[in-house]
């Protein structure tokens, strides 16, 4: 699989690089170990908040740096969770006294280094709190397992939580926001085509042209089922059922619908799925009062789409809506 | 027969090399029911392990294994870092300052070494992780000490003991780590992490086991 | 090739059914004939601005229609310049009196549909100027031919005229802005595959997995010539240097660096090329002042990457960041 | 002999007939050389004309040419859009009023039609357009008449020789229009729009011949 790249192994090097060349106005680049923080961190009195995850899902986390959204992202190696040592050195980096929020996706690697880098920075007098996003239906939830990925909400929960950081609200009530949208929050994705780790070159997995995966996370990991190829619509469909089931939404529920693209797939493609997932929530009585539609958790080249939806309540709608200067998300300033 | 610190030097660079040679097999493995990274992770880590070597020339083992253990935790990532340096710390506490160690002495580091993994990664027997190489590797070696086994025989009965540890979890349902997304179709496919661990506990029976 | 889409004929048609579901507040969307218009148009006294063209480059133009921006997009089949119906709807229906400016991009169908609405507005008592945008450096110019594409500068004069628009300028004013883009920038793309028309559903042209096409258009249309896929930094080096040595770019010049994705390459290999195009552009004494990274002027799933140069001045700079809110760009509101 | 209303209207269908049978035969040219679009254009526009036909049914030749030229401009788009909308708008001027064609209105109609499309487009002869089909096609009809050819021998050298001229476009490099923008890579690939054209005289010669 061909990609723009120099050389496998220095592809998130060359790419913070690229970024530190690029937005020296919202954020810094520190390397080794390696972390994105906002250019005015730390931000006295307000609640420093991370997020970091293995590269390959850009412009998350990286590109949500700056106003409004979070003070640092620490990026592993593509697909893979990155150490304690960035994590402490980010929660340094941001911290202003009123403490740092961790938020972390469900994966075994992300939720053990993140536990790590906490108690580190916890020895060293910081308060963390740490909130596990889990929202992805594919994967049966069950004590005995790992329990659900983080995908999607992710996204959501960065903005939502950037906004109420930014308000000057306690780490608490900052937590509180992102537990509330890990609670109302849920995700299913799909794939068209397999993504290829950089260092190993060729596709994570094979599917041929008439087939397509269900259920599949953002690493290339493989899906659920694997099945023919079906109109966008009824697609839609197998990606809003469990989701719409999974929490029991009520009649008259406002939703955030986030359609995201894998990376791979044309913008024409994903306005063809809002389209069907906004008739599909409406028809369940659901009133979606915004929405996101873009590649904003990637899986490299891959080609398909997750669709995350969000129940909020007025007060993560004004969060919303709270002003976001950023790379990869922006509005209001 | 003891361990002595040169040979506990020369286990860590040749398992740096057998990584390095099983980079793609533990890619491959992994690509099937993970994240196809497992192979580079820890090559990025032995190969900064490599790079502590020189300083490390005359340490004891304590601080050999937690240096090692301390590199991997900075240079790893995912789950398999944050499990081989607990791995290696654990160990490492346990022969803090020792300059070489009797069977019993690496049985009790071994053994804090698999609690140690336990303990972070929460899975148990069966889960299709490396645990499901490294408890019945560990068992292997305590009965062999009691059975009275020379040191060499020790290593390799706990060294065929993983490798049919690791061989056992081909038809597991994954229950931890990334392939447990997979549900059943994570069955039919062998361990990444439990083949890393045999290959760490097959090159201590090769390099430790003729000291 | 796969496709999250339901029935070829319908691509454009569900596409735009869900631009309309998504963007209530920036955009109405007219069917048949289509055009994307500004909410709130049309706006007395203010410059109407309008552009259009095949579909499968999104978020160019409908994503760019907005505050600031486009006043209106016209969309035509997937790769095929609208027609002139279209045209002369969008431009009565974002005519607030001050005239009405048609951004093009030179290709013969885009210039000849434009050219016939243009007349039969005018001949409605509507006052048109027309910019043709031709700055692709791959395609050698000559009187004696068609002339270069149309690409990456349209995003950029769409911004910069839209901001013009939007302080209140003129006609000729706004226009004089957009010729400025067409003479102060240049652009050239690469690609490492194809894309497939979803009609015709299979890819444009093949390309072996260890080869790529320099001097690619936007429509699949295969390139200049072929060769064996180098690294990114190479590649970077093939695109800027006939797009430096094109304008006398002079030492000290301020330019704007757009770095645009083809629609199948990822955000972090986009970053590897920006690194390398701004340490050539710096290295030419050209000053970085802005810059744009990411799948803007797309070409549905292929996956590549396009550079555009724009020479800016003081006003140009001002305009560039005066605030802009549409689906695709957005800032500064 | 003359052309007659009806076979004017059996000409329009019989080319929506040919379009559709061609249309992934013109589209592969345009592949090869364009963006895969000229077939799919052509067939959305003569879908629409197909459309049209009933409302025609009682018109003269002068409007049923013009609402095909109208139909074409507002549905099919691209280069070819325009062109062949000029092409048949040109045609139905100068047969307005008319419910029957001789052969030297005929010639008359296609010689503002072809005109035309050169005014519309600005290619010349070698460029590699559908004007290397269209013009030669012309000239042979002209002398056909002036030869005292019958109409139907007339409509069989005109087909042929915009048969001739469409092969001839194979060699050219193109300068007008998208294949243009290849430089020499045009070299060597049959124009697509000069095949159409081709294919709408071929089928004129076929239906308007016999009439
Ligand atoms: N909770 C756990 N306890 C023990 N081992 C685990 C656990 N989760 C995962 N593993 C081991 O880690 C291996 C995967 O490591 P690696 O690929 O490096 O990390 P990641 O899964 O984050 O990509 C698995 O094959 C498994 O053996
Ligand atoms: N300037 C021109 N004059 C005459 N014919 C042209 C001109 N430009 C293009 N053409 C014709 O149009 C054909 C392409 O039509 P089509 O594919 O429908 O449009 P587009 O090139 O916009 O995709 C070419 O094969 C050529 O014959
Ligand atoms: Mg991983
Ligand atoms: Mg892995
Ligand atoms: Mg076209
Ligand atoms: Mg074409």
């Amino acid at each position: 699989m061909k990609k723009l790249i120099n050389d496998p192994e220095r592809v998130v090097q060359e790419e913070l690089e690229g970024i530190a060349l690029a937005h020296p106005d919202l954020v810094k680049v520190h390397f080794n170990p390696n972390y994105i923080v906002r250019a005015d961190a730390p931000i006295k009195g307000k609640v420093g908040i991370i997020s970091g995850g293995g590269s390959g899902h850009e412009p998350m986390h990286g590109g949500f740096v700056g106003l409004g959204m979070l003070d640092a992202a620490c990026p592993g190696a593509v697909f893979t969770s990155p150490t304690p040592d960035q994590m402490l050195e980010a929660t340094k980096a941001v911290s202003g006294g009123a403490g740092v929020l961790h938020i972390v996706k469900n994966y075994t690697g992300d939720v053990m280094n993140f536990e790590m880098a906490a108690d580190l920075a916890k020895a060293e007098g910081i308060e963390v709190e740490s909130v596990v996003i889990d929202d992805d239906v594919a994967v049966k939830d069950s004590l005995y397992t790992a329990g659900r990925r983080g995908v999607g909400s992710t996204v959501l929960a960065e903005k939502l939580c950037g906004a109420a950081a930014e308000e000057g609200r306690s780490l608490k009530e900052v937590a509180d926001v992102c537990r509330k949208v890990k609670d109302w929050g849920r995700s299913m994705g799909m794939a068209l085509t397999s993504c290829a780790v950089p260092h190993v070159g060729k596709p994570t997995f094979d599917l041929p042209e008439d087939e397509m995966e269900i259920g599949i996370g953002i690493h290339g990991e493989p899906g659920r089922k694997r099945m023919k190829i079906k109109p966008a619509d009824e697609i839609v469909e197998m990606l809003m059922e469990p989701i719409i089931s999974d929490i029991p939404y009520k009649e008259g529920d406002e939703v955030i619908l986030f359609v995201n693209g894998m990376g791979g797939t044309p913008l024409i493609e994903l306005y063809i799925v809002y389209r069907k997932a906004y008739e599909i929530a409406t028809k369940h009585g659901l009133k979606v009062v915004r929405n996101l539609i873009g590649p904003y958790i990637t899986s490299l080249e891959m080609a398909g789409t997750s669709i995350t939806m969000l129940k909020v309540d007025e007060d993560m709608i004004k969060l919303w809506d709270a002003p976001v200067k950023t790379a990869g998300l922006r509005w209001g300033i | 027969m003891s361990i002595s610190r040169d040979a506990i030097l020369e286990w860590i660079k040749a398992y740096a090399a057998v990584i390095e040679e099983n980079k793609t097999y533990l890619t491959d493995l992994d690509a099937a029911i993970g994240d196809a990274d497992h192979g580079a992770n820890m090559h990025r880590g032995f190969k900064a392990v490599l790079g502590k070597m020189s300083e490390l020339a005359d340490k004891d083992i304590g601080t050999i294994l937690k240096t090692v253990g301390m590199t991997l935790l900075s240079t790893v990532g995912g789950a398999g870092g944050p499990l081989y340096a607990t791995f290696f710390l654990q160990a490492g506490m346990k022969t803090a300052g020792k300059m070489e160690l009797t069977p019993e002495d690496w049985y009790t580091a071994l053994e804090a070494a698999v609690n140690g993994v336990k303990m972070r990664g929460k899975a148990e027997l069966e889960d299709k992780t490396m645990i499901d190489a490294l408890v019945p590797a560990l068992n292997a070696l305590n009965e062999s000490i009691h059975d009275g086994a020379s040191m060499t025989e020790a290593l390799q009965r706990c060294a065929q003991a993983a490798k049919e540890g690791m061989e056992a979890t081909i038809p597991l349902v994954a229950r931890k780590g990334r392939a447990s997304y997979l549900g059943e179709r994570s069955a039919g496919h062998q361990d990444p992490g439990a083949t890393s661990s045999y290959l760490l506990l097959k090159t201590a029976a090769e390099v430790l086991g003729k000291a």
